[in-house]
């Protein structure tokens, strides 16, 4: 935990003044595919700077999609996204870069790079921000070092087992200790132990700032993290308190 | 590391050695077509120059004794006059004095003492407008309803001549415009499936923050290398082409297809070719990787 | 369900698009290639003929007097035979009597009767050996070393016109050559990149026991309908050209430009064109994914 | 059930007599990607016709290694694996396809066909094999129906949530009602509550004659399904009776 909070704490370099307010805010939203049926209805809530919840709901529910709506990969068909407390609607495109680097998400299917490795993998968003070369290489390796894969910094992504390729998913996200973390299902392809080690990791950079989404089917997680809920259940989100 | 430039795996596709080949053959085909059409331009432009001058009627004698024979043949040489000069475009026309017709025949027959007497063939000299566009053909066919009277037909069949190399220039050119559009195509195309093999590349980059052009610089420098590379080759290809066309011209000195050498502004031209596809194939990426991003979310 | 071929998605690539454009633009290049070969070739054939036929000699008289004007005329003559009959590949020289040269001359000069005691130009008939190949250029040097002589410029500069022709042949051919070799780099690009594209496809197809016919199959029946497809845009293309350019020779017909229209056997083989690039295309594909699988696993 | 019964019995159309004997036999396997160290060694076990297996191990330890040499999408550096009886080094590339057709497969990551729609993707097997369409559309809306997706038989996987694309692959897997299910994961993208109904799809084909192997990380399942295990641990497989 020491090593991980250092890391965390002065290594991430990207690191701006501490976020105010709300970091996400949903007014009215609705979502639909195509011309299909609302996936999402009418959605409204905050999520404030330093909040952790949880986000659950049975499989197709809607969590990917709410996700894809914060991380801007989805627009809504109604209603208002705000993040960091700016409308989105009104975000140019060239605005969009610099808003992405406030925000790391680990997909549910990874979406790593397959020629880089897994170090370099980690480091795109470092790179793409125009981080030094010397403080990539201090802290990526530590990064994945706490995620145990030591022994994969320099393997490419197809040759790593699913639940190391999940890993390394995470460690991209957090590398630039974001301000906000969208995580779905993170925990998917790794046993039990390591899925609390993953989960620790979250909370300590939410420890330092960072608000925290995690979309998960992992009940036993979510019973023993006690955090608030976000539940997804016919197009509608209601927001629980710890159980 | 490598940096940003290693963020696209394109070093890796298939593309780096199709594209290449492609803009040579495209360079190679582009120089020779240019090289063709430049110096036709010039053939087109010297035989022009002659046909415009200058025509010759020429008039064969008339039969009969000589005395006849000669008012004859004087009618024949009117005749053929007054339908120059009934031809729009015809400047002036003259008959040629017995004295220069002699000069001209004197390298063929030894003495000329002798000719004096002949019934010789008449020429009329025939200077044309320069600006106007005379129909040589047709004129030949008027002249040719004269008895005895006939147009060098030298010069006719330089000026049909002419016409056909016109038809090969357009040709050469509208080859040169089907050239450029494929090699463009051929980069969208490629830059294309680049996009299409790398999609998941992209889309990452993008939700990690990186700009538009931080991809589409990729694509366009990857371009300029190969198209560069490419026209070189098809440069390289076209120089030893070149020379031994110019070189068989040149053996035929004596004949009328004049110096088939190209003049300086016309080797600054081939030789800007691969610059020219490097660029072209660069700006194509650019504006293919720019306009296939602004569409997506 | 439109059953396995939709298995592959490839109707969707830009391939379909990019692929018959260039095919079209290949079949186009190479229509024109053949066609021009196919007639110069026709060309060069005449005119080896003419050429390998029979040359003249022609020789000025000399000055002077009738008489030793006449005697020296035929010592120069005599000279030219003496030349030519110790050139390897001539067969035979003859000089021309003075009644055949003077009925040459007819045309030109009405009457003949005062002629016969002029000094008038002597030619020189000289039969090649067929099978002898003869350096019509030197032979011209060594008879321009006798006084007088001059071998028939014509005939000379046809033999260089040939050699021209013999270049631009081999370009049209090398060009040719280039052609088929881009055509077929590019359907394995396609295929290549079409693979890449689809790897994830093609492995699970092979995963759930697919053969890997019916992968290729799929590759290839799609390059020979992108094949045919440009093969007949580009043919569409050439023949407008063509007759453009035949036309214009048409128009040539008094000049020594031969008819620039193509044999039949010609027209065959440019018809053929887009079958026979439909069909590399097509082998191209297959084999190409059939190598490419077989590297799998 | 009894659905599920009825498409598996009398639908899947590839029924061959029932196997017997050993379906898989490993006989002193190793397996070393490229230089690196053995991931797998001096592997031996049996699997008889008919057996329902978990295999479990943390994650890295080469569960998807040990199911690609049972899929043939993987050679062992080492030793010989057997196939019904039949070494898999004889087999020429050309009798690959009718094993294969014997064999299904969920893959930890889907391989769904992105430009074919559920339905198209479950009916693929059965396509490559040259089954009767009039059978494809019996049989594959039953199936997809009985995975909860009546909704998304025309959906195209990119239209569909991590957990029913990871439902489509199992119902390509078990279309075919293969001599052989091997499934990778299988639930990691699903709630508990559907993780179970997809246990009792395999436990049906069980029941009818294939031999399963289910590598997971979920010990709930584990726990609940009383089958024998092979733990994977340090390149060691050990077969464990169920808990
Ligand atoms: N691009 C799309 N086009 C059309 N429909 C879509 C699209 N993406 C998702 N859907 C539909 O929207 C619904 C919600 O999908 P989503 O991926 O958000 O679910 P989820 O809660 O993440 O499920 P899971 O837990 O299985 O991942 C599903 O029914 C899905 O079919
Ligand atoms: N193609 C490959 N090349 C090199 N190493 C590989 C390759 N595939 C897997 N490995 C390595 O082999 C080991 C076992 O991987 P495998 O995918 O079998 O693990 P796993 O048990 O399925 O893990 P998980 O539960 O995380 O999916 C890992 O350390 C991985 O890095
Ligand atoms: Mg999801
Ligand atoms: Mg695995």
């Amino acid at each position: 935990m020491v090593i991980l909070g250092r890391v965390l704490e002065t290594g991430t370099v990207q690191r701006q003044a501490a976020t105010r307010g709300n970091v996400v805010q949903f007014k009215s939203v609705g979502l639909r595919y195509g011309s299909g049926p609302e996936v999402l209805q009418d959605i409204a809530f905050t999520l404030p700077a330093g909040s952790f919840h949880f986000l659950t709901g049975l499989s197709g529910a809607g969590k990917s999609s709410l996700l894809r709506l914060m991380y801007l990969a989805q627009r809504p068909t109604r209603g208002r996204v705000l993040l960091f407390e700016k409308d989105t609607a009104d975000l140019a495109r060239s605005q969009m870069p610099a808003l992405r680097r406030r925000i790391g998400v680990v997909f549910q299917e990874f979406r790593l790079l397959d020629h880089l490795s897994a170090l370099d993998n980690v480091a795109l968003p470092l790179r793409v921000a125009g981080v030094s070369e010397t403080d990539v290489q201090r802290y990526v390796p530590e990064l994945l070092t706490w995620v145990g894969l030591a022994d994969q910094l320099h393997a490419k992504p197809h040759t790593l087992s699913g639940g190391q390729k999940q890993r390394v998913a995470i460690a991209r996200a957090v590398i630039g200790r974001p301000d906000l973390l969208l995580a779905d299902e993170p925990t998917g392809n790794v046993d039990d132990q390591m899925a609390m080690r993953l989960l620790y990791l979250f909370e300590e950079l939410n420890k330092l700032g960072t608000t925290v989404v995690i979309a998960t089917h992992n009940e036993a997680l979510v019973t023993r993290f006690r955090h608030p809920r976000l539940i997804i259940d016919h197009g509608q989100v209601s927001q629980v308190a710890p159980l | 590391m490598i940096g940003r430039r290693s963020d696209l795996p394109l070093a890796k596709d298939s593309t780096g050695r199709f594209l290449p080949l492609l803009v040579a053959l495209m360079v190679f085909l582009s120089a020779v077509a240019v090289a063709g059409v430049i110096v036709l331009e010039g053939m087109i432009h010297r035989w022009d120059r002659d046909v415009a001058g200058t025509l010759t009627v020429q008039v064969t004698p008339a039969a009969g004794n000589p005395a006849e024979s000669a008012r004859l043949t004087d009618e024949r040489v009117n005749a053929a006059i007054a339908v120059l000069q009934a031809t729009p475009g015809v400047a002036s026309s003259r008959a040629l004095p017995k004295d220069e017709l002699l000069a001209l025949l004197q390298p063929w027959l030894g003495s000329m003492e002798l000719l004096r007497d002949l019934p010789l063939p008449r020429l009329v000299d025939v200077t044309l407008d320069q600006r106007a566009h005379v129909d040589v053909d047709a004129l030949a066919l008027k002249v040719g309803s004269v008895p005895g009277a006939s147009l060098d037909d030298h010069r006719v069949w330089l000026s049909r001549l002419i016409a056909m190399s016109r038809t090969i220039e357009w040709l050469a050119m509208g080859a040169l415009a089907l050239i450029s559009a494929v090699t463009s195509a051929t980069v969208i195309y490629a830059t294309r499936t680049g996009m299409e093999v790398h999609r998941e590349v992209i889309d990452v980059l993008h939700l990690v923050g990186a700009q538009d052009d931080y991809v589409a610089r990729q694509f366009a420098d990857r371009a300029f290398t190969l198209g560069l590379r490419g026209g070189a080759l098809g440069l390289a290809l076209a120089i030893p082409a070149f020379v031994a066309v110019s070189q068989a011209g040149r053996r035929l000195e004596g004949g009328f297809v004049p110096d088939l050498s190209l003049p300086v502004y016309g080797w600054a031209l081939v030789m800007a070719l691969p610059l020219v596809a490097a660029f072209l194939a660069m700006m194509t990426a650019r504006i293919t990787v720019h306009g296939t991003l602004s569409r997506l979310p």
